[in-house]
C-alpha cells in the first residue's frame, strides 16, 4: 500500500519538480542573457497550451511511440524511487529513448529522421557511462536495490569521484542542452530544427516535454544518490548540478556528435573504467 | 558509397531568417552536393526605375536590403551625381562616411549575433545584438531611424548632426569598444567556439579569387582587396589598411569581421576630427545623362550600380550586382565536403543577404 | 483566461521583405525588448507555432510556401502581417513580380504597419494576437465542447 | 586611387568575347559582374551584354550588342562565378547561353512570366 501511494505521489510530483526545474532554466539563462525572462511557471503554461491546441500527426503510429515514450519514462521513475532495481530503470530509461526515436523515424520529416539518428549516436554515447554508473554504484554499496544504495551510510561520491565526474559529463546530452543539443535542443534555433520533435504537435509534443520532466526529476535522483549518506547535501549536490549544467549551457557553443561520442567513450573509459579500477584493486587488496 | 538523403533547407528555417532554398544532398552527415535555388524574395525592383523619378527612386534603392539600406542609397547617389556631375558639398561626403560606417557596425554585429545563434550559443546572440542596439540608438539619434533611415539624397544628406551630437557618439562609441573586446574575445578564444569554426568551410586563395569572392570572404582567404581604396565619399582623406586574415576558413572570416569593427570606430574617429563646416547638401537641377559604373565596399563586400539614364526624369536602366550574389559560388564550393551540422556556419560566414541576391 | 494567452509561439516567415522588418522581429527576441516575457518563443517550426509573422510581399513563388506553411500550423492560430510591404506590398507594389499583401493569399488577423516597423510596434502587435488567439480558442471550444483538447482525440490531419 | 571617372567600354562582337575573356584571364583580371541591358536602337530592341572585369581596382569594361533570343557561348568555363549572372541573364532576358557550367534551365528565378525584363 505504502508503495502504491508512494509510485502515486512519484507519478504527480516528479513532473511538477521537473517544471519548476524548467522555469528557472528558463529565468536564469535569461537573467544570463542580461534579459527579463518568462515567468516562472512559463513551462506549465506552455504544456497546458499545447494540450489546448489540436494535434497534428503524420500517421498514427506516432501517438503510440509519444504515449510509450511518456509511459515508460514514468515507469523509470517510478521504479527507481520506489526502491526498486536500478539496472532495470536504466533499461526501462533506455527503452523510453527508444519509443521517441521509432516516433521520430516514424515521420517521413529529413529533419526529425536525421534528429533520430543523432540521438541513437548520442544514446550510444551516453549508455556506457551510465551502465559504469550502476557498476560503481553496485560496488560500493553491494546492491543494485535503489533502497539500499540510498540507505548505505557510506558517501559513494569519495569512491566514485571519476564515476561521478563522467556522469556529469553525459548528463548535458540527456538533459538536452548545449554543448551537447545534437539531436533536439530547447531553442529551435539549430540546422535540425527541433530534430526529434520536429514532427510531434500539440498534445503529443506536450506528452514528450512532460516525459522530459519525469526524465529531469530522474537523472538528478541519480546524482543525489552519489550523496545519499546526507540527505541535505545529496538535494543540494541535484540542484547545484542542475545548474551547473544551466551555466555550461550558456557558455558552450554546440560540438558536433562525431566529438560528443569520441569524449563520451574517452571519459567513460578513463575516468569511469579506471576510477572502476582503482576500487577494484583497493577492496581486493 | 552510403545512402544519399537529400535535406531541403529552407525557404522556411530557424537558422537563416531569409528565404533561401538549398537542396543538400548528404551521404550520411557529410554534404555532397549542395543545389541553392533562389527567387523567393525576387521582386523586380530594378524595373521600378521606369515608374520612379530617379530622385525618388533613391527611396527604393534604400530597400534593396533593409541591412546595408545607407549604403545602397549612397551608391545610387554616387552613381546619378557621377553621371550629373554634381559637387557633393565636403560635410555631407563626411557625414556619409560616418553614416556608413555605422552601418557596417550595425551590420558586423548583426553577423556576429547570427552566427553564434548558428553553432548554438544563444548567451552570445543576445550579446551582440545587446551591442548592437546602442549602435541603432547612435543611428536613431542622427537620423531618426533605425534601418532604413533614408538619409542620404541625390546631391547630399538629408539633416547635419550637431558637433555635441558627433562629440557624444565618438564617445558612446569608445565605450562599446570595451564591450566589444568581451564579444570578440569570446569567437576567437572560446574552444568551444573554435572548435566549431576553425578548419570549416576553407576557401583558398586561389579559389576565392577563381570563383569571384568579395568582401570579408575574400579578405579572409588573404586577399587585400577594400572598395573604400577607391576613394569615395571622404575615405580618401582617412587613412586605414584592409584587415586581411590567411586561412580562408570560418574562424578567419570571424577575425576578418572582428578586426573591421574596431577599424570602423576609427574611421569614425578619424571623420569626426576632420569635419569640416559648411552646407551638406547642394541643389539639383536637370536630368541625369550618360551611364557610369559604380562600386561601394558594403558590409558584406564590393557591391556595384550601373546606371545609364537618357536625359529623361526616368532613369533607363538601374543595375545593382550585390556581394552576396557574387558570393554564391563560393558558398556551393564551401559547402561541399562539410559536414551537415557545419552548413549553418558555413552558410552564415559568408553573411548572405538574399534580398539583395534577389533584388 | 486560457493558457494560449500565455505561451504565444512565434514562426517567422520573410515573404519578400528588405530584411529590414525581418531583423527587427529578430530584435523583440534580444534583451533590449526581450518578448519572451510574455512566453513568446520563435519556434522556426510550424506544427509548434502559434502566430505566423510576416514580413515583406507575397510574390509568385513563395505563394505556395507560405499557404504550407499556414497549413502545417495547428489550430488555433494568428497571422501577424509585419510592415508596409506584408500589408499592401508597400514601394514595390508595382513590380511584376509581387501579388501584394499578405491577405491576398491567408487571413491576416493583425496589421504591424512601418517601413520598417519598429520592435515596439510588432510586439503590439503580438500582444493584440494573443486577444485574437484567445476568441478563436474560445470558438474551437464551444465547437468542441472540451477545454483541453485531450490526447486521445488528436486527427489525422497532416501527411507529407 | 582615383575614382572611375568616365567608363571605358571596349565594344566586341559575339565571336571575339570568348578569346578576349580568356586572355583577359590569363592577365589575371578578375570578373566583377555581367549585365544584360535592353536599349532601343532605332526602334528595333536590342539588348547589350557588359562584361566587367577588374585588376587593381581598375574597371575594364566589354559590350556586345545581340539580337533578342540570340545565341551566345558560356563563358563560365574561364571564370567560375560568372554561372550565376548567366543563368540570371537567360531568366530574366530569354538570352540562350551554350555551355554553362551549371545550367538551371531557366529555374534559377521563377518569376511570374518568363523574361520579364524584355517586357514592356
Amino acid at each position: 500500500m505504502k508503495i502504491i501511494l508512494g509510485v502515486i505521489l512519484y507519478i504527480v510530483a516528479a513532473p511538477l519538480v521537473g517544471g519548476i526545474l524548467a522555469g528557472i532554466d528558463r529565468v536564469l539563462s535569461a537573467k544570463l542573457q542580461s534579459r527579463v525572462g518568462p515567468p516562472l511557471l512559463q513551462p506549465f503554461y506552455d504544456v497546458l497550451k499545447l494540450f489546448e491546441k489540436r494535434t497534428m500527426i503524420v500517421n498514427r503510429f506516432q501517438n503510440a511511440y509519444a504515449w510509450c515514450h511518456v509511459i515508460f519514462m514514468a515507469m523509470t521513475g517510478a521504479f527507481f524511487f520506489e526502491g526498486g532495481d536500478i539496472l532495470l530503470a536504466v533499461f526501462a530509461l533506455t527503452l523510453a529513448g527508444i519509443f521517441l526515436i521509432l516516433g521520430a523515424y516514424s515521420s517521413n520529416s529529413p529533419y526529425s529522421y536525421l534528429g533520430a539518428e543523432r540521438e541513437l549516436v548520442l544514446m550510444l554515447a551516453y549508455e556506457p557511462m551510465v551502465i559504469l554508473t550502476m557498476v560503481g554504484m553496485y560496488m560500493v554499496a553491494q546492491s543494485f536495490s535503489f533502497m539500499e544504495i540510498a540507505a548505505s551510510q557510506r558517501p559513494i561520491i569519495l569512491y566514485l569521484p571519476g564515476v561521478f565526474l563522467g556522469f556529469l559529463y553525459i548528463l548535458p546530452m540527456k538533459l538536452r542542452k548545449s554543448p551537447f543539443d545534437i539531436s533536439s535542443s530547447h531553442h529551435a534555433h539549430q540546422e535540425l530544427v527541433r530534430g526529434l520533435t520536429s514532427d510531434f504537435s500539440g498534445s503529443m509534443l506536450a506528452l514528450i516535454e512532460i516525459a522530459h520532466w519525469y526524465e529531469t526529476t530522474l537523472l538528478l535522483g541519480l546524482v543525489y544518490l552519489f550523496f545519499s549518506f546526507n540527505p541535505v547535501v545529496g538535494v543540494c549536490a541535484a540542484f547545484g548540478t542542475y545548474f551547473l549544467g544551466i551555466l555550461v549551457d550558456n557558455s558552450y557553443a554546440r560540438l558536433k556528435w562525431e566529438l560528443a561520442f569520441t569524449s563520451a567513450w574517452g571519459i567513460a573509459l578513463v575516468l569511469g573504467g579506471g576510477n572502476l579500477a582503482i576500487l577494484y584493486f583497493i577492496a581486493g587488496g | 558509397m552510403g545512402k544519399q538523403t537529400i535535406i531541403p533547407f529552407g525557404p522556411q528555417h530557424p537558422v537563416l531568417p531569409e528565404p533561401l532554398h538549398l537542396d543538400l544532398v548528404l551521404e550520411d552527415e557529410r554534404i555532397v552536393d549542395a543545389i541553392p535555388s533562389i527567387g523567393y524574395v525576387h521582386r523586380g525592383l530594378e524595373l521600378l526605375v521606369s515608374k520612379k523619378e530617379y530622385a525618388e527612386y533613391v527611396y527604393v534603392a534604400e530597400r534593396i536590403c533593409g541591412i546595408c539600406s545607407f549604403m545602397h542609397g549612397l551608391g545610387y547617389c554616387q552613381a546619378v551625381e557621377e553621371i550629373m556631375e554634381i559637387q557633393v558639398p565636403e560635410r555631407a561626403l563626411f557625414l556619409r562616411t560616418i553614416w556608413a560606417e555605422l552601418s557596417r557596425i550595425h551590420s558586423h554585429l548583426m553577423w556576429f549575433g547570427l552566427a553564434a545563434d548558428a553553432f548554438g550559443l544563444e548567451n552570445l546572440f543576445m550579446l551582440s545584438w545587446r551591442l548592437r542596439e546602442s549602435v541603432l540608438d547612435i543611428i536613431e539619434e542622427t537620423s531618426g531611424g533605425r534601418v532604413i533611415f533614408g538619409a542620404c539624397k541625390i546631391g547630399g544628406v538629408r539633416r547635419d548632426i550637431s558637433p555635441e551630437t558627433l562629440r557624444d557618439m565618438c564617445q558612446k562609441l569608445e565605450k562599446l569598444k570595451g564591450h566589444m573586446d568581451r564579444l570578440t574575445g569570446v569567437f576567437l578564444n572560446d574552444r568551444s567556439v573554435g572548435y566549431r569554426l576553425k578548419g570549416i568551410g576553407v576557401l583558398t586563395r586561389e579559389d576565392a579569387q577563381r570563383l569571384g569572392a568579395v568582401g570579408p570572404l575574400l579578405r579572409a582567404s588573404g586577399v587585400d582587396m577594400d572598395m573604400r581604396r577607391l576613394g569615395y565619399a571622404a575615405y580618401e582623406r582617412l587613412s586605414f589598411e584592409p584587415v586581411t586574415e590567411n586561412d580562408g576558413d570560418c574562424y578567419a572570416r570571424c577575425a576578418v569581421r572582428a578586426r573591421e569593427l574596431y577599424q570602423s570606430i576609427d574611421l569614425i574617429a578619424q571623420a569626426v576630427s576632420m569635419m569640416p563646416d559648411g552646407e551638406v547638401d547642394t541643389k539639383v537641377l536637370g536630368a541625369p545623362k550618360g551611364e557610369c559604373f559604380m562600386r561601394l565596399e558594403q558590409p558584406r563586400g564590393e557591391v556595384l550600380y550601373y546606371v545609364r539614364a537618357d536625359g529623361t526624369r526616368y532613369i533607363e536602366r538601374f543595375r545593382v550586382r550585390t556581394p552576396t550574389f557574387t558570393n554564391i559560388p563560393s558558398m556551393i564550393h564551401c559547402l561541399k565536403g562539410c559536414d551537415f551540422s557545419d552548413v549553418p556556419n558555413v552558410i552564415l560566414t559568408i553573411d548572405p543577404c538574399i534580398s539583395c541576391i534577389e533584388r | 483566461m486560457s493558457f494560449i494567452a500565455k505561451s504565444p509561439w512565434i514562426l517567422h516567415y520573410d515573404g519578400s521583405s528588405c530584411n529590414g522588418c525581418d531583423i527587427e522581429t529578430l530584435a523583440c527576441l534580444t534583451p533590449v525588448y526581450d518578448i519572451e516575457r510574455f512566453g513568446v518563443i520563435n519556434t522556426g517550426n510550424p506544427k509548434h507555432a502559434d502566430i505566423l509573422i510576416v514580413t515583406g510581399s507575397v510574390n509568385h513563388q513563395n505563394r505556395d510556401v507560405l499557404l504550407n506553411i499556414y497549413n502545417q500550423m495547428p489550430d488555433p492560430k494568428a497571422v501577424i502581417a509585419v510592415g508596409i510591404c506584408a500589408i499592401t506590398g508597400g514601394i514595390f507594389a508595382e513590380c511584376y513580380n509581387v501579388l501584394g499583401g499578405v491577405d491576398k493569399v491567408l487571413p491576416v488577423d493583425i496589421y504591424v504597419p512601418g517601413c520598417a516597423a519598429r520592435p515596439e510596434a510588432i510586439i503590439d502587435g503580438i500582444v493584440k494576437a494573443i486577444g485574437i488567439l484567445e476568441m478563436k480558442h474560445q470558438n474551437m471550444r464551444i465547437k468542441s465542447k472540451w477545454r483541453l483538447r485531450w490526447p486521445w482525440k488528436s486527427e489525422l490531419k497532416f501527411s507529407y | 586611387m582615383a575614382m572611375e571617372k568616365r567608363i571605358e567600354i571596349f565594344i566586341l562582337t559575339v565571336d571575339e568575347l570568348v578569346s578576349r575573356t580568356r586572355s583577359l584571364h590569363d592577365e589575371g583580371y578578375r570578373l566583377v559582374q555581367i549585365c544584360c541591358s535592353k536599349v532601343d536602337e532605332s526602334g528595333k530592341a536590342v539588348l547589350e551584354l557588359d562584361y566587367t572585369f577588374d585588376k587593381h581596382y581598375n574597371l575594364y569594361n566589354i559590350r556586345i550588342s545581340i539580337e533578342e533570343g540570340a545565341e551566345i557561348p558560356s563563358i563560365s568555363e574561364i571564370f567560375g562565378s560568372a554561372f550565376v549572372y548567366e543563368n540570371e541573364i537567360h531568366d530574366l532576358y530569354g538570352v540562350s547561353i551554350q555551355g554553362i557550367s551549371i545550367d538551371y534551365r531557366g529555374n534559377f528565378y521563377k518569376t511570374a512570366m518568363p523574361h520579364p525584363f524584355t517586357q514592356d
